[in-house]
């Protein structure tokens, strides 16, 4: 027999197999598809989480206050070396932008500001720190060195907030830990287990063909493409389920988005996601179906 | 893809050596794990082309006998030569392709449910690779031969015993196979289906098959008079071939 | 609970009434949905305490009779009465309280290969919720009545096809009932075991149990001279209670 | 037979099964004690939550700027009906107080206030917001009448950071109830899957007893009892599952717990949570072999 017919026969087998006896697959496409949700709805979750970490620690900066002498020269230089330690921006701020800014920040009590006899703010240097540079420690470090130049009466750059914002994303990175090993965990269990107990209602059949006289590649060959197939059906039907759960989170119902400030739209990459549930669902799929295929070989 | 073994081939060999024996077994015994031997010291050869009747009371050892001659089991001790190759030698993937030479009817039948009696009797032949229609084609005709045609598509399930038996031959027998092993295969068939039956496996077997059947019914061995193996207690006790005539002679004395 | 019923008591009926036929059939038809029937008018009487064959080749409807008489199946048409009792009014709950009175031997015996010989045979009581202790010694004596008591231990996948066979015979007896239907239950058992049975049989039968034996087993019938039910096509073509003294006759002149 | 003898045929059924076939079942309660543990994460991760989000909210207040002539009556009367409809303290704070804290809040910048040449600070209100009255629109509502006093001069009350915070929650709910859905889904689909098929792979079993004369109680009670053990033995799996995370949690490894501000310890109710899983493994498992053996009870 040709290639492509046997494979013809192959497919026929599979199909039929899951045509024949629909409650067994059913059951392992449906814990296949639950755990391919789990992974996809973790995956969205997880880039939403890093937006929100972001949005919750707002602009970090840290000020620089100059003594009134500060030779123009040191505070260029210092400038210079600040943008570079941090890659951040570093504006100058004189004393009158300080006070309007301040002004404004205390509202209502900000008009106390405008009696003032004359402007009693420095100049400052004010750094906008990019999010690679927001490290606790070596801010730290940082400020205290700042701190010890002679022209600088002073440094703020919010050392609760940053610290905070440190905590917040390794939490999130444990807590994703633990969710994605749980569900995971579950995965390859269920998948398998179902799997193997599906193979094993059928080690009758397997028994037979190998008494008629079929290799073991020939036995096995049919559960592979079915494991394959329940591992394609189960990623389809998880990506129409992401999908219409984003549509639903996206439709505002919930509040969830405007929280996280996406102007209510998730950015999910659809093809990279396809491929990831495709890829992972035909992996344990035929993972699977091998691992129990094996179980039952032995005649 | 492993060779079969050729030298099941029904064709005289050319370079006029011997063909060798279809089965030989010399000392071999059988026990399994944890149990008193089932098989004890079975010396035995069967020439191809033969028709043997195995039989003996209930528990002797022949369906035992016969899973050692299709590799359902191996011999604890001793040699199972089969077309003259030393199975003991054959590597686990071997197995298969020695299969493909022998049909097997099983005691219990061993259909499956969940297929047709068609696609039951054509799955030998989806082993080998046939292709879909003349596997289709192939199985009709040998559901005919044992009267089962109008049953073709029907789940075994439906059937009764002695359908399900004549299942079981057909499968056995659809890829015309060198040697068929057949345990008990009249055990549910009435009297005339029996002859029927019979008469079909003498016609497999005039056409070069080596048929071997395990009975109880001793109407059967009188009347077609073929070489009986008698086991009893796992240990052959009567080889009637040379007293086939002699037998033969007293009836119709 | 429900009760179980009565009718089948074996003790006369102290009213003095008649009591009811074990089995009686008024013009019954069976069909499984799509298929032609299987059983087209059956009429039948089957008195208490009588050993019946039946007989009829292979897909007459022998098993599906039997399967009729324990409520596996229900006529499509006609009455059906268990010891006086029209099973057409029986509801679905009582069903299990009437098969505990009988006792089935089933074609392909439908032993647990999870649990042991002693086990299977156990089965039986241990629906009845008979003490543990007791379901264990019964069991093993009956075992030791089919000449099986050394496999009790063991489970039916290692027993050869007639030892099975007397296993499952050993579980409808175990429980005593006052009705045995046997399918087949010596078709894998030599002509010296199938004696031993069948005296089994007579001897149960003889202690008060009404016994129906499907059998294709022609000296059977011959050597035990019973009342013998002949189906073909699905009817009754032979009743030969009045030929017995008969065939008796002609055979031992 | 006596009824506690009976009970003793069917524990000795039921444990029996469990020990002759003890691969269908071990699936069995490896997929049930995962949905538990999913469940008890869950629930603790709730808990924890919420206190997360009080410690994202911190204080939140709500400052009356009262008028430099305010009558006395009037402004009594004030206090006592915004202590009662926001059911939270109000304090009444001096002109030097307010300054003093503006000071401390200012840090660096602070400085300046101690050049002022009197304190241009009014008298005010300040309403300390407990948790249950933190509802955004509410609050609005009471700012914008207490503003149309004539003896008010102004109403603060951190709007952004009330209603970010009521969105936290609301996000917090949206997710639990995505997540808890999808457990609760896999644990109903999985466990009754797994049960199906484990009786699938005994209907022969069923058949014979019914065939046997049993009666449709006897048949159903030793799976029903199987469900339970299987319930009660996932149960204590997920439970010790659910303690030792807990304790790896609390081991600071972490830092998941330093940033829930809760000094390394997790607040678990340990007997109730036992109580929960068994409760919930139990019904699970009894409720999916029902569902299960009703399926093959029809021979
Ligand atoms: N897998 C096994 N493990 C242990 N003992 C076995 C096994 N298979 C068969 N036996 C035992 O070996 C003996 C011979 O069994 P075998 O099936 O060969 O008998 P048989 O001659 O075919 O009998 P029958 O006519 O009843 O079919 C029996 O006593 C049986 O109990
Ligand atoms: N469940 C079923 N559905 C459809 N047809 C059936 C079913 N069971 C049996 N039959 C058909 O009914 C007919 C009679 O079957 P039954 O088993 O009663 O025959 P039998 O007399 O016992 O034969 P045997 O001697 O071969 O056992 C057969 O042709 C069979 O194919
Ligand atoms: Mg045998
Ligand atoms: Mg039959």
């Amino acid at each position: 027999m040709s290639a492509p017919a046997k494979l013809a026969y192959f497919v026929r087998t599979a199909v039929g197999s899951i045509v024949r006896s629909p409650f067994v697959h059913v059951i392992a496409v449906a814990s296949l598809s639950l755990s391919l949700i789990g992974f996809g709805v973790a995956r969205i979750a997880r880039t939403q989480l890093d937006a929100l970490v972001d949005s919750l620690g707002g602009e970090v900066e840290m000020t620089v206050y100059l003594a009134e002498d500060a030779p123009e020269a040191q505070v260029a230089e210092l400038e210079q070396a600040l943008a570079q330690r941090t890659a951040g921006e570093v504006h100058r701020v004189s004393p009158a932008e300080a006070l309007g800014r301040l002004a404004t920040q205390l509202g209502e009590d900000g008009k106390v500001l405008t009696e003032l006899p004359d402007n009693p703010l420095p100049w400052s240097l004010e750094v906008h720190l990019p999010k690679a540079a927001r490290d606790a420690a070596s801010l730290g470090d940082l400020a205290r060195k700042t701190r010890a130049l002679p022209f600088v009466t002073g440094v703020d750059y919010g050392e609760e907030a940053l610290e905070r914002l440190t905590l917040i994303a390794r939490a999130l990175e444990i807590a994703s830990l633990v969710v994605f090993s749980l569900v995971f965990l579950t995965a390859v269990i269920v998948v398998s287990a179902t799997l193997q107990l599906a193979i094993f209602a059928r080690r009758e059949e397997i028994e037979i063909q190998k008494l008629v006289g079929a290799t073991d590649r020939f036995v096995r060959l049919p559960f592979l493409l079915e494991g394959l197939l329940q591992g394609l059906l189960a990623a389809g039907l998880a990506l129409g389920a992401v999908f219409a759960l984003v549509r639903w989170l996206e439709s505002g119902q919930t509040g969830l988005l405007a929280f996280a400030r996406l102007d209510g739209r998730l950015v999910v990459q659809w093809p990279r996601l396809a491929g990831e549930l495709v890829g992972i669902g035909c992996s344990l799929g035929l993972v699977g179906s091998f691992i129990a295929v094996r179980r039952f070989l032995r005649v | 893809m492993e060779r079969p073994p050729d030298v099941f081939s029904r064709r005289p060999s050319l370079s006029g050596t011997i063909a060798p024996a279809m089965i030989q077994m010399f000392h071999v015994s059988k026990a399994y794990p944890g149990d008193p031997p089932v098989l004890v010291d079975i010396n035995l050869d069967i020439e191809k082309g033969e028709f043997i009747f195995l039989t003996g009371p209930s528990g002797a050892g022949k369906s035992t006998l016969l899973k050692l001659m299709f590799l359902a089991e191996r011999a604890s001790r001793g040699q199972v030569l089969l077309a003259g190759r030393n199975v003991a030698r054959l590597r686990e993937s071997g197995i298969p392709f020695l299969r493909r030479n022998i049909g097997v009817v099983f005691q219990d039948f061993k259909l499956l449910p969940t297929r047709t009696v068609a696609e039951n009797v054509g799955f030998t032949l989806d082993v080998l690779g046939t292709a879909r229609d003349e596997v289709r084609d192939r199985s009709l005709k040998m559901l005919r031969r044992v009267g089962l045609e109008h049953k073709a598509d029907v789940s075994p399930l439906k059937l009764s015993g002695g359908e399900q038996q004549r299942v079981s031959l057909a499968r056995a027998l659809v890829n015309d196979p060198a040697l068929l092993l057949a345990d008990e295969p009249t055990g549910n068939l009435d009297p005339a289906l029996t002859v029927e039956i019979m008469d079909l496996l003498t016609d497999v077997n005039a056409r070069g098959t080596t048929v071997v059947v395990a009975t109880h019914d001793a109407t059967l061995i009188e009347r077609y008079q073929k070489r009986t193996l008698r086991l009893e207690k796992g240990t052959v006790v009567a080889d009637e071939r040379g007293a086939k005539a002699a037998r033969l002679m007293s009836q119709t004395a």
